[in-house]
């Protein structure tokens, strides 16, 4: 008895000493200089190196996501703890990571021409005074008062009152702080994620007729955008227009048909599918197309009619070979808040 | 002699494989037959090690355990002991020694710590009673098996990407499928070698 | 006391090792061929996850960095020598079917993983919830896979006939294809249930 | 201490314990291991020695023979171990022998990996007791005087071959009519 539990004891330590000696002795030989980055992902990693993510081990998707080419949530095992952790080593500020950048988008279109004034306001020069008088000047009572109150808040000056008196957000300039969210009393101003295109710029849960005699830009609430959507992503709530942006791909389907335009987005800039010649003809792409804009013979190059594509994007991300790519018309432009050429 | 030895290595890769007939090393197996560059830098570095483990294994077992009477319960521990050190060593070495080939299976090997695979054939040589050159071919064919898995799935996977694969039965699912049909047909190879 | 039940809850569901991460999925394969084998394989790896997570969680400022992996890994091999043995001694018929697999929990990811993602930052109590969820998550799992595989292999379950004798037994289930046919299948309807529960 | 003396520390206490704490787990569980083990070999010995109820270990010839005896010390036969190969591994026997008869009283399977359903039917009494009674010159032929098993004809075959082989050697050293 004794006699088995030293032997163990003894053969254990020396198998422990050796190896720990060992590994000293090899991390003091042949320490090598890396990223301090991939070591700190790396710490954050679960370090179990089970390759369920697809990359040879801890280190390796610890390098993949340094240099940008996995996720950060790519970590099966370690699920969202880690994700977070991993997040915020790579300096990304959610999960989700680059196309969720949140900016701030003006939800009201009834400028000086479009919107009925039911008086005319004469006071303080700031919005949130005037909304004290009566809710406001304008006929709607959700309309933006125009005084430019989020303008002066905006720390980084992305904010200008336009010809229409009302506010125009430089998205590039903007960085979602929220400011102007908070500051403005008719709460028209909200953040939503850089990569949502199409916009129901209009909050008025008036009935459709009376929001039509109080502004000519108003959602009316005539569900001809429900009608159109092929993705089942916009609907007719309390009187109005609502996208929900986890179905809507930006097909701008809505923007067309609304009779009040009330519904923007930067319509010239709309993508069209391009094909490239990876492209294998394996059909996939024809049979998923909502509005079949694509056509061509099984293991033959296919090709996309202009005209139809409404830019859903659904063939890119369905192609196997990647052949297909998402042009914006008018150059790779990023799109803005500017009424103006949303209307072209 | 030689014959024994030729049986063993098809009985070890055909046969009985230790991914489709014994069901190891599945975590590698499903993450990282993917593509095919990796699954052949993945294969070449478990086959490393897993010769080097056999004969690690090989020595603990006749020259520690045995003479100790421990290899009743000492053995997991020792042997796992022993991998997981010396996988970590050589890792820091080939780093050290030589980027480029660091870079062509080396960022492979910390993943093999966790591949029951080479546990499994580190606890097969005591139990079979293997001798050296035996052990040694025994890790060896183990290693290629596995190998030979691997690109077999990371073939059939690449092309796996031109299907239109329902939705639920995207990534793991299908592989499972996949690996399915494969084992059917390695079964194909049962009776081949007397074993 | 809430964050306690999310742990455990988490690894019955959301983190299902087998079904959603799927990790852990070697001995899933290997001894799901009637479902008392899944049954006592499921408590064996709670019990070593278990155990090795309160030790790791105790032992978590002591350890080196560089030497944790193979630390961590010594913890589990204990444990799981304590099973192997135990197993041997007072289950010998479940022990020889189970075979080389006892000792395979050493390597079974579920456990590293738990270990280092999990118990090695938290404390002791939640590293129990923690594991106790994983453990019995992964032993539902692979208790469902064998008693698919026993009921139409061999038309039985747990060892009782409920399958008329008109039934063939469907010997491919209880071969290595099976094993991988009924995981894939498994692994797609989780992932439609997850969906469905999702978009709701 | 500095890092990496704590490093080597660490590692050879764990170790250290890990193998103290084994080692007392052993010696907890080998008795009864070793008591399974036995009854198990006592079972199989049983099985295919009809009316043992005890037996004694002898090692001759490089074989190990169990010798299966009744309450009143009357020897009933002798057992011993065969190995055969299988359609997908080693197939384990136990096999029970009358030297006095000349004929087999039973075989067991111990252990063996083959296919469930088919290969694996060698398993049960409706394969193994036809070699019940079987006498020692018999041909132990597939087909002819072993029957085989629909679907499955290289599980059987191995197991026949296994005993004869072994028979060949066991008549040897216990010839038939013999003492032992």
């Amino acid at each position: 008895m004794a006699n088995t539990i030293i032997t163990s004891i003894l053969s254990m330590g020396g198998l422990g000493l050796a190896m720990g000696a060992g590994l000293v002795l090899a991390s003091k030989k042949f320490a090598v200089e890396t990223d301090p980055r991939v070591d700190s992902v790396l710490e954050a990693l679960p370090g179990a190196n089970c390759g369920a993510c697809g990359y040879p081990g801890c280190g390796g998707l610890a390098r993949a996501i340094v240099d940008g080419k996995a996720p950060v949530n790519a970590c099966l095992v370690g699920g969202e703890a880690v994700a977070k952790k991993v997040a915020k080593i790579m300096g990304v500020s959610d999960v989700g990571a680059a196309g969720d950048r949140k900016v701030a988008r003006v939800l009201c279109q009834g400028g000086k021409e479009e919107a009925k004034f039911k008086a005319e306001y004469t006071g303080v020069k700031s919005c949130r005074a005037a909304s004290m008088v009566n809710s406001g000047p304008k006929a709607c009572p959700f309309a933006c008062i125009g005084f430019g109150d989020c303008e002066k808040v905006c720390p980084v000056g992305a904010i200008t009152m336009g010809e229409k008196g009302l506010p125009v957000i430089d998205e590039e300039k903007c960085t979602g702080c929220g400011l102007c969210v908070k500051e403005c009393p008719k709460m028209v101003i909200s953040l939503s994620p850089e990569k949502n295109e199409v916009h129901v710029r209009c909050r008025a849960t008036m009935k459709g007729k009376d929001t039509r005699d109080a502004c000519k830009v108003g959602c009316i609430a005539c569900k001809q955008c429900e009608k159109v959507c092929p993705f089942d992503a916009i609907h007719v709530v309390n009187n109005v227009a609502v996208i929900d942006y986890e179905k809507c791909r930006n097909c701008m389907k809505c923007v067309e048909k609304c009779p009040t335009k009330a519904i923007t987005s930067a319509f010239a800039k709309r993508k069209k599918a391009v094909i490239n010649d990876t492209c294998i003809g394996c059909t996939i792409c024809a049979k998923n197309c909502p509005v079949n804009a694509i056509s061509g013979e099984v293991k033959k190059k296919h090709e996309v009619n202009a005209e139809l594509c409404i830019g859903c994007s659904i063939c890119a991300e369905k192609c196997p070979k990647g052949a297909i790519a998402m042009v914006r018309s008018e150059g790779d432009i990023k799109t803005s808040s500017c009424n103006a050429c949303a209307e072209v | 002699m030689l014959k024994d030895l030729a049986f063993l290595v098809v009985g070890t890769v055909l046969v009985n494989n230790f991914v489709f007939a014994r069901f190891l090393g599945q975590c590698p197996f499903l993450g990282v037959s993917s593509k095919l560059e990796t699954s052949i830098g993945m294969g070449m570095a478990t086959t490393f090690v897993l010769t080097m483990t056999a004969v690690a294994a090989y020595f603990i077992q006749y020259y520690i355990l045995e003479p100790f009477g421990l290899s009743a319960f000492l053995q997991i521990v020792s042997f796992i002991l022993v991998i997981a050190s010396l996988v970590q060593l050589v890792e820091m070495i080939v780093l050290k020694i030589s980027p480029t080939m660091y870079n062509a299976f080396g960022i492979y090997l910390p993943l093999i710590t966790t591949n029951c695979i080479v546990l499994a054939v580190a606890l097969l040589i005591p139990q079979k009673g293997y001798n050296f050159i035996e052990s040694i071919v025994f890790g060896l064919s183990a290693g290629l098996g596995f190998t030979l898995a691997l690109i077999l799935m990371a073939g059939i996977r690449e092309d796996l990407e031109f299907a239109d694969v329902p939705e639920a039965l995207r990534g793991p699912a299908i592989v499972f499928l996949t690996a399915g049909l494969l084992a059917m047909i390695f079964l194909g190879f049962t009776g081949l070698v007397p074993l | 006391m809430g964050q306690l039940v999310k742990d455990f809850i988490n690894g019955l569901w959301n983190e299902n090792p087998i079904f959603r991460m799927v990790i852990g999925i070697c001995s899933s394969l290997a001894v799901t061929t009637a479902a008392q084998n899944g049954v006592a394989m499921g408590l064996a790896l709670t019990f070593v996850l278990t155990c090795s997570s309160v030790l790791v969680s105790l032992l978590r400022s002591i350890i080196p960095d560089k030497v944790r992996i193979p630390c961590y890994i010594i913890v589990i091999a204990t444990f799981t020598t304590v099973v192997d043995l135990t197993m041997k001694a007072y289950f010998p018929s479940l022990y020889e079917v189970m075979g080389i697999f006892i000792p395979l929990i050493v390597v079974n990811c579920i456990v590293l993983a738990r270990a280092e993602a999990f118990a090695s930052k938290v404390g002791p109590i939640r590293a129990v919830a923690d594991a106790l969820g994983m453990g019995l998550g992964y032993a539902w799992a692979i208790t469902l896979i064998s008693i698919i595989r026993e009921i139409f292999g061999s038309g039985t379950l747990f060892g009782v006939k409920v399958l008329g004798e008109s039934f063939t037994q469907w010997v491919i289930m209880l071969l290595p294809p099976g094993a991988f046919l009924v995981m894939g299948i498994l692994v797609g309807v989780m992932n439609m249930i997850a969906r469905k529960t999702a978009s709701h | 201490m500095n890092e990496y003396m704590r490093m080597i520390v660490v590692l050879t206490v764990i170790s250290i314990v890990a193998g103290a704490a084994l080692a007392f787990t052993y010696e907890a569980t080998n008795p009864k291991i070793q008591e399974q083990e036995r009854q198990a070999l006592e079972q199989a010995v049983m099985n295919v020695i009809p009316g043992t109820e005890k037996m004694e270990t002898v090692e001759k010839d490089g074989m190990t023979f169990y010798i299966g005896m009744d309450g009143q010390g009357n020897k009933k036969g002798i057992a011993f171990k065969t190995t055969g190969s299988g359609f997908s591994g080693p197939i384990e026997i136990m096999v029970g022998y009358d030297p006095k008869e000349g004929k087999l009283t039973g075989i067991e399977i111990l252990s063996m990996s083959e296919t469930p359903g088919l290969g694996a039917k060698i398993k049960e009494p409706s394969f193994t007791d036809q070699f019940k009674g079987k006498s020692v010159n018999d041909e132990f032929a597939p087909k002819k005087d072993v029957q085989v098993i629909t679907g499955a004809t290289i599980s059987p075959t191995a197991v026949a071959n296994a005993i004869k082989t072994s028979l060949d050697k066991v008549t040897e050293i216990y010839p038939v009519g013999g003492d032992y």
